[in-house]
């Protein structure tokens, strides 16, 4: 069997995160193919519920990413992100899923490089875990 | 008449960024764009320093948001014919030269082209390969008609052929028209004609037109193009083939009190983008660019050259080339160089391809337009802006210049000039603009 | 009934009474023969508050309210659901019996109007037999749990702070698994919405025909939420971490008419 | 019935290069809802949008999605096409195969390609739920506000005002002119600055429509394109200031990095704005003089060229020359960076002058030796391939210009990305040069990299001209992202409320129906109520939880049959 590769949805604020990413590419920094960005105004708009929906149908992470705090484009919106995501997160570990599948940074519109670091160490991350359990659950 | 009425002369980045910020602010501009498409050299360009960002991709929606622009009219394949009065009423004179097309008909379907039996070396490509006498500059071009170069078309040279008109099914094909005078008034005039590279095949020592693998860094941009003669892929003239090493000669014509003592200040960041561009393209080629300076004063210049250096194995060589001849046989160029320092040494190089860095200088037309205009043109040729306080203004009032026809700069400079003087044309036409 | 009337001074009183050998919430005027009020079973008296105000609009409404319903009631109020002003409580204590069914940390009301506070509940096996698994034997755990759930909503239907009138659990936006059992994200939708009101009185698991022992669940959240945020639902003075900034400011909050 | 055309972008080899397109066209056509697919070279040139626009009509679209690059630069372009085409723009995706797949995955087309095909079936699945919008239109307010008054804010705030537009001038400073101020020669072409900063300064003052602020600094800023409310403090009481455009020209500072060079340890070592502050005082006693160029800038931690400083160090060589021709001053550099045409003939003028030019490499940095008397340098020079030493009494370092310490603040403030060297990245480093990605906020001078006085001018007059689009037009249209309620699902539970950052959410009582109801014009489409709500009866426009899960479901699907 082919090794394990990881299927993962991304959501990035419009104004750091996506154009850090886009700075990435222009910049051509190379990275693993897995990971599939969708673009959101703010990361605060990014409910929980996606992230839930996501992990039940089998994505085997789901990496959410916004302005650095004191930066966001809406003020304070990234606020709310900073506190929905990481409890996303321990109620997916109380369920027994890897609380690692879900994973939250920031990224300026400068940072291609981090955008590249993160999107890196993520997919290892995942391949590390192996594919969301979910994915062999039928119910 | 209506005061807010600007012309802008040129139609490369500087014209259309002026243009556009012109028409936002809601004047209207007649761009005049003596080529049959706007875009300018940066049309030609296959990716731009530092970020190499696709220079197509980032011109293109410009060019098409100016003929989208209710406020913009492109005389394009037109020139100046005559400027009279003075700020804040200039009457100018606008000759649209024929195309031969009858412009509301063609569909640029491009039947004629094919069908066209004359071929003419393509200035788009920089004669690396051939257009038609009828043809479409570039596939991006703005207007999107086809123009007939009357100098080459048979018909109007020998008087036979025709068979573009016959080909024609939107009867668009008109051998009899006849160039058309525009008369406008305008508030102020932007002069944005920018540059024209300096032929090199007028200083013997570096081989131009002698050797067939030497070639000018616009001619090795179109070829690294994909959409260019070689659809992207890495190849010298004289045999096709990938060359296995690749020398860039900076300075060439410029520096040089003999032709230009000016800095054309782009060369040494462009040399650097076609070099990591030519790695991209050709992993193997070995790369070596021969400079005096290395002028990387810009936003992420330094960090684009040692990237070139460090990740690309670019070697950079300070020194100027002695001679420049070929090789043997048809293929390949010798040169010959000195090695700085006293420990310094004659050193005899042999290059697949070699890349001359030409100044860039100013537009022949300057001489002209600036008698047109009444205004100076400072020692070199270029526009002369005097006043520090208004460094788009020329010595003529409401004669404004931005772009490469004020001096050598890249284009984020142009752009921003190319705004600077929009804004001082609106100062201009609303407060009378502070002398 | 004096109590309410009396000392309260409320115009009416909500509370449970026995008819025909069950036992059901009712609504009694001021003067009105109370019957058989009983105070042993249950009841989401929050709940019910909500569906009463719909119709009684004014007037002062006392309730019998154990410490879990006072504390619902708080969140309602902190959501401008309830009016405070409208409100008399009445404390009820739970029995020790039910303290320990519901493994409540809390169960002494404000004031005790009726019986004796027992003492807290200090383990919890439950909860600590989940946390107890490895993180694999815990997915298989949840997996053969909610494979039983009957999609009945039985858990929100009775939940006191669940108070929209319609759940998106019902459309299939997030949860487009087919038929019944309705598969995980429904539970963790739901779980995440409970996170910060949920008062642990334990009538989702109570309500559960499939015994899915969802108390456990909320639970465990409500600890996460204490050690991530420092906060307790039912809390009346802070408003949700989830909403509110880094800080803690919330933004205005006031009523308007349009 | 919805009809979605995909049209695929080559963009040259950008694209094609690594995805392999006519794949992934065979692919979207495939996928629930496309009637049509294709692809173009360029999607973006005059060709390409006809192209799209003509598939419009003859297969009756009414979905647009194309994929090629970021929609930061190009969505406008389509949506336009779309409108030209009679499709709402609000019915177009944009799918990006370019910045976040070809240029990122160039060595694994393989890859690559099935990565743009998950990304297609994303926006298809977007698409399809894509419903039309208007636009809304909010007001500009006719003034401007200019923060930091140097040579380029200077600059901007004439231009505004010769335009007729008021404008508020914002200087922390109790004088004007920025880092001018202590230089009296502008180079190349020797102008005198202080005349210029007095002209500039004094048409200002002289228009009805300037308020100059100094000692003050913006403590808040509010708002958005057309409407910013912008709160000066000059220590003794603060005013608000409504305003449609901002303009950030708060410059750079010259780094003095003491202890190098000798610097701060020996009094004939300055560096150049102070030789400047001695020349303008014409104090300079000095007669033999060296100059250190690149003095703490192009080396490992500060790699940039701060661009003006060569042409300092030949501005005050000539200027010591002229004061006293017997001077003998030598430039010790590693490239001159005297680009143009003025510049170029300064170097030149220099040399012929006399002044001694000394190539050192970083690997053999000067060393500056003090001794009782003079100082000496020594240095390797590269030309002679020897290591020579120099006698001076005075060393003058040609130190970079360094992003000021409170640009943080100003970032933070106004939330505009900076640079890894703290100066402000503006939207696009080719083509929008003074602009932010923040609409409504604009940039010019040493704030966004370091340049000489003329550079500084003109952009502050470009950063004027972009002010003035927004200002002269009188409005800006809204973009219709913004929030929505769904009052049948509300449960008035002010979740929205509590999260939104704007204070845009109320809960509204209109007959006893108590629901959220959402201020349009204060809502700014950051969807955070959006996330905030239970049970989905708000939803933000163009980004609607079906749309997203849409999209979820999409990749999920892509990926299960990709794997099959």
């Amino acid at each position: 069997m082919s090794e394990f590769n990881p299927n993962i949805l991304a959501f990035c604020c419009n104004w750091c995160s996506y154009a850090g990413a886009d700075l990435a590419g222009v910049n051509r920094l190379q990275m693993p193919p897995n990971v599939n960005v969708v673009r959101v105004m703010c990361s605060a708009s990014v409910k929980p519920e996606y992230v839930f929906k996501a992990l039940s149908q089998g994505i085997d992470g789901v990496l959410v990413l916004g302005c650095h705090i004191g930066d966001c484009h809406y003020l304070t919106g990234n606020h709310r992100t900073a506190k929905r995501i990481p409890l996303a997160a321990r109620i997916l570990e109380k369920v027994g899923i890897d609380p690692k599948r879900v994973r939250l940074d920031w990224v300026s519109a400068a940072e291609g490089e981090k955008f590249q670091h993160v999107v890196t160490e993520f997919v290892e991350d995942i391949r590390k875990l192996g594919p969301n359990p979910m994915r062999e659950v039928r119910f | 008449m209506d005061k807010k009425r600007v012309v802008v002369v040129g139609g490369g980045i500087a014209g259309i960024q002026a243009s556009l910020d012109l028409a936002d602010r809601g004047y209207k501009v007649h761009v005049v764009e003596k080529s049959p498409s706007i875009g300018g050299h940066m049309a030609q360009l296959d990716k731009t320093f530092p970020t190499n960002d696709c220079s197509m991709c980032i011109l293109s929606p410009k060019m098409i948001s100016c003929a989208d622009h209710e406020n913009i009219i492109l005389h394009t394949y037109s020139e100046l014919d005559g400027v009279d009065g003075a700020f804040p009423v200039f009457k100018v004179r606008i000759r649209e030269k024929a195309r031969f097309i009858d412009t509301s008909r063609c569909t640029a379907c491009g039947d004629c082209i094919t069908k066209c039996p004359v071929k003419v070396p393509s200035e788009f490509e920089e004669g690396l390969s051939n257009r038609k006498a009828i043809y479409i500059p570039f596939p991006q071009a703005v207007p999107r008609k086809v123009t007939i170069d009357k100098d080459h078309c048979r018909m109007m040279t020998q008087e036979k052929c025709g068979v573009c008109k016959k080909v024609c099914q939107a009867g668009a094909i008109d051998y009899d028209q006849e160039d058309t005078i525009v008369d406008i008034e305008a508030s102020t005039i932007i002069v944005a004609n920018g540059f024209d590279l300096m032929d090199a095949s007028s200083m013997s020592q570096y081989g131009l037109g002698v050797c067939k693998d030497v070639i000018t860094s616009l001619q090795l941009e179109r070829i690294l193009s994909a959409s260019g003669p070689t659809n992207g892929h890495l190849q010298r003239p004289s045999d096709g083939k990938e060359p296995r090493n690749l020398g860039f000669v900076q300075c060439v014509g410029s520096r040089d009190s003999n032709t230009h003592g000016y800095c054309s200040s782009v060369c040494c960041m462009y040399a650097t983008k076609e070099s990591i561009l030519a790695r991209e393209h050709a992993p193997d080629v070995d790369i070596a660019i021969f400079y005096m300076d290395m002028r990387a004063t810009g936003k992420g210049f330094q960090e684009f050259v040692s990237r070139a250096r460090d990740t690309y194995g670019v070697r950079y060589v300070r020194s100027r080339p002695a001679s420049i001849q070929a090789a043997n046989g048809d293929s390949g160029v010798l040169m010959r160089y000195e090695t700085r320092g006293l420990a310094g040494e004659a050193k005899v190089e042999e290059f697949d391809l070699l890349v001359l860095c030409p100044a860039l200088i100013p537009s022949k037309d300057n001489g002209p337009l600036s008698e047109m205009l009444h205004v100076d043109l400072d020692g070199d040729g270029f526009f002369r802006t005097p006043n520090l306080a208004h460094p788009v203004d020329t010595t003529g009032r409401g004669v404004l210049v931005c772009g490469f026809a004020s001096g050598p700069i890249d284009i984020p400079d142009s752009v921003s000039q190319a705004s600077a003087a929009a804004a001082r044309a609106a100062e201009l036409i609303e407060g009378g603009g502070r002398p | 009934m004096r109590l309410a009337f009396d000392e309260k001074g409320a115009d009416y009183l909500l509370a449970t009474r026995e008819e025909h050998g069950n036992v059901a919430p009712v609504l009694l005027r001021k003067g009105e023969d109370p019957g058989a009020i009983r105070v042993d079973v249950p009841y989401q008296m929050a709940m019910i508050l909500t569906k009463v105000n719909k119709h009684v609009k004014d007037g002062k409404i006392a309730v019998v309210a154990r410490k879990c319903d006072e504390r619902a009631i708080a969140e309602l109020v902190k959501r401008d659901l309830l009016d405070p002003n409208r409100l008399a409580l009445i404390g009820l204590a739970c029995t020790a019996e039910q303290v320990r069914e519901c493994r409540c940390t809390d169960p002494c009301p404000s004031t005790v109007d009726i019986g004796e506070c027992a003492e807290p509940s200090t383990e919890d096996a439950p909860v600590a037999g989940v946390l107890g698994m490895s993180l694999d034997d815990r997915f298989d755990f949840w997996i053969d749990q909610f494979r039983k759930c009957n999609k009945c909503f039985g858990c929100t239907l009775n939940c006191p702070v669940c108070f929209c009138d319609e759940c998106l659990l019902e459309d299939k936006t997030f949860t487009p698994e087919k038929g019944i059992p309705p598969g995980l994200a429904f539970h963790l939708i739901r779980t995440i919405h409970m996170a910060d009101k949920c008062v642990e009185c334990g009538e989702c698991e109570r309500s559960c025909p499939a015994d899915i022992p969802l108390l456990s669940l909320r639970k465990m959240v409500n600890r996460d939420m204490k050690e991530l945020f420092g906060y307790v639902s039912g809390d009346p003075e802070r408003r949700s971490p989830l909403l509110t900034t880094l800080d803690g400011d919330p933004m205005e909050d006031d009523m308007h008419a349009c | 019935m919805i009809k979605i055309g995909v049209f695929i972008c080559h963009c040259g080899h950008n694209i094609a290069s690594a995805v392999d397109v006519e794949k992934v066209v065979e692919f979207a056509k495939t996928l629930p809802g496309v009637a049509y697919a294709g692809h173009n070279l360029y999607s973006c040139s005059q060709e390409g949008l006809s192209s799209i626009k003509k598939s419009i009509e003859e297969n009756e679209l009414n979905r647009v999605v194309v994929a090629a690059c970021t929609p930061r630069t190009h969505e406008p372009l389509f949506r336009r096409a779309c409108e030209q085409a009679g499709i709402n723009k609000y019915l177009f995706e944009f799918v990006n195969i370019r910045e976040h797949c070809s240029w990122i995955h160039t060595k694994e087309p393989e890859a690559a390609t099935e990565k743009a095909k998950k990304l297609v079936a994303m926006g298809v699945a977007k698409a399809a739920l894509l419903e039309p919008q208007e636009e809304g239109e909010s007001k500009v307010i006719p003034r401007a506000v200019v923060i930091g008054a140097g040579i380029a804010g200077l600059a901007a705030a004439a231009s505004l005002l010769e335009q007729g537009i008021e404008t508020h001038l914002v200087e922390k400073d109790d004088r004007v002119g920025g880092l001018l101020k202590d230089i009296a020669i502008i180079g190349p072409e020797g102008t005198d600055s202080q005349k210029l900063i007095g002209t500039l300064i004094g048409d200002i003052e002289n228009s009805p429509k300037a308020h100059v602020h100094l000692n003050s600094r913006v403590k808040e800023l509010k708002g958005f394109i057309g409407n910013f409310e912008v709160v000066i403090a000059d220590g003794v009481e603060e005013s608000k200031v409504e305003a449609g455009a901002i303009i950030v020209a708060t410059g750079a500072r010259e780094l003095r990095p003491d202890g190098e060079y000798g610097l701060g340890e020996c009094a004939q070592v300055v560096t150049q704005l102070e030789l400047e502050k001695m020349l303008s005082k014409s104090e300079l006693t000095a007669k033999s003089i060296v100059m250190i160029n690149c003095a703490g800038s192009r080396q490992p931690g500060r790699e940039y060229c701060s661009r003006i400083c060569c042409n300092a160090s030949l501005k005050n060589a000539m200027r010591i020359l002229d004061l006293s021709p017997d001077a003998a001053v030598t430039i010790i550099h590693r490239d001159i960076m005297s680009c143009g045409t003025a510049a170029e003939a300064l170097y030149r003028n220099a040399s012929e002058r006399g002044v001694r030019f000394v190539r050192y490499s970083l690997e053999q940095r000067p060393q500056v030796k003090t001794g009782t008397g003079g100082v000496s340098v020594e240095v390797f020079d590269e030309t002679l391939d020897e290591k020579i030493d120099l006698d001076a009494d005075m060393v003058v370092l040609a130190t970079p210009l360094v992003s000021p310490d409170d640009s943080v603040e100003t970032s933070k403030l106004l939330k505009v990305p900076r640079d890894k060297y703290g100066f402000f990245l503006e939207a696009h480093v080719k083509l929008r040069p003074v602009e932010f990605s923040t609409d409504g906020v604009f940039v010019c001078g040493s704030a966004r990299w370091p340049v000489n006085a003329r550079e500084c001018i003109w952009q502050g007059q470009a950063a004027a001209a972009k002010a003035s689009i927004p200002i002269s037009e009188g409005k800006v249209r809204i973009e219709a992202i913004t929030a929505e309620v769904n009052t049948e699902k509300c449960a008035a539970c002010g979740n929205c409320v509590t999260a939104c950052p704007f204070e845009a959410i109320e809960i509204t009582d209109c007959d006893g129906v108590r629901a959220a109801k959402v201020n349009e014009a204060q809502c700014k489409g950051c969807g955070t109520c959006v996330a905030a709500c239970h049970n989905d009866a708000i939803q933000q426009k163009g980004f609607s939880s079906r749309q997203l899960g849409a999209m979820i479901d999409a990749l999920v699907r892509a990926t299960t049959e990709g794997a099959q």
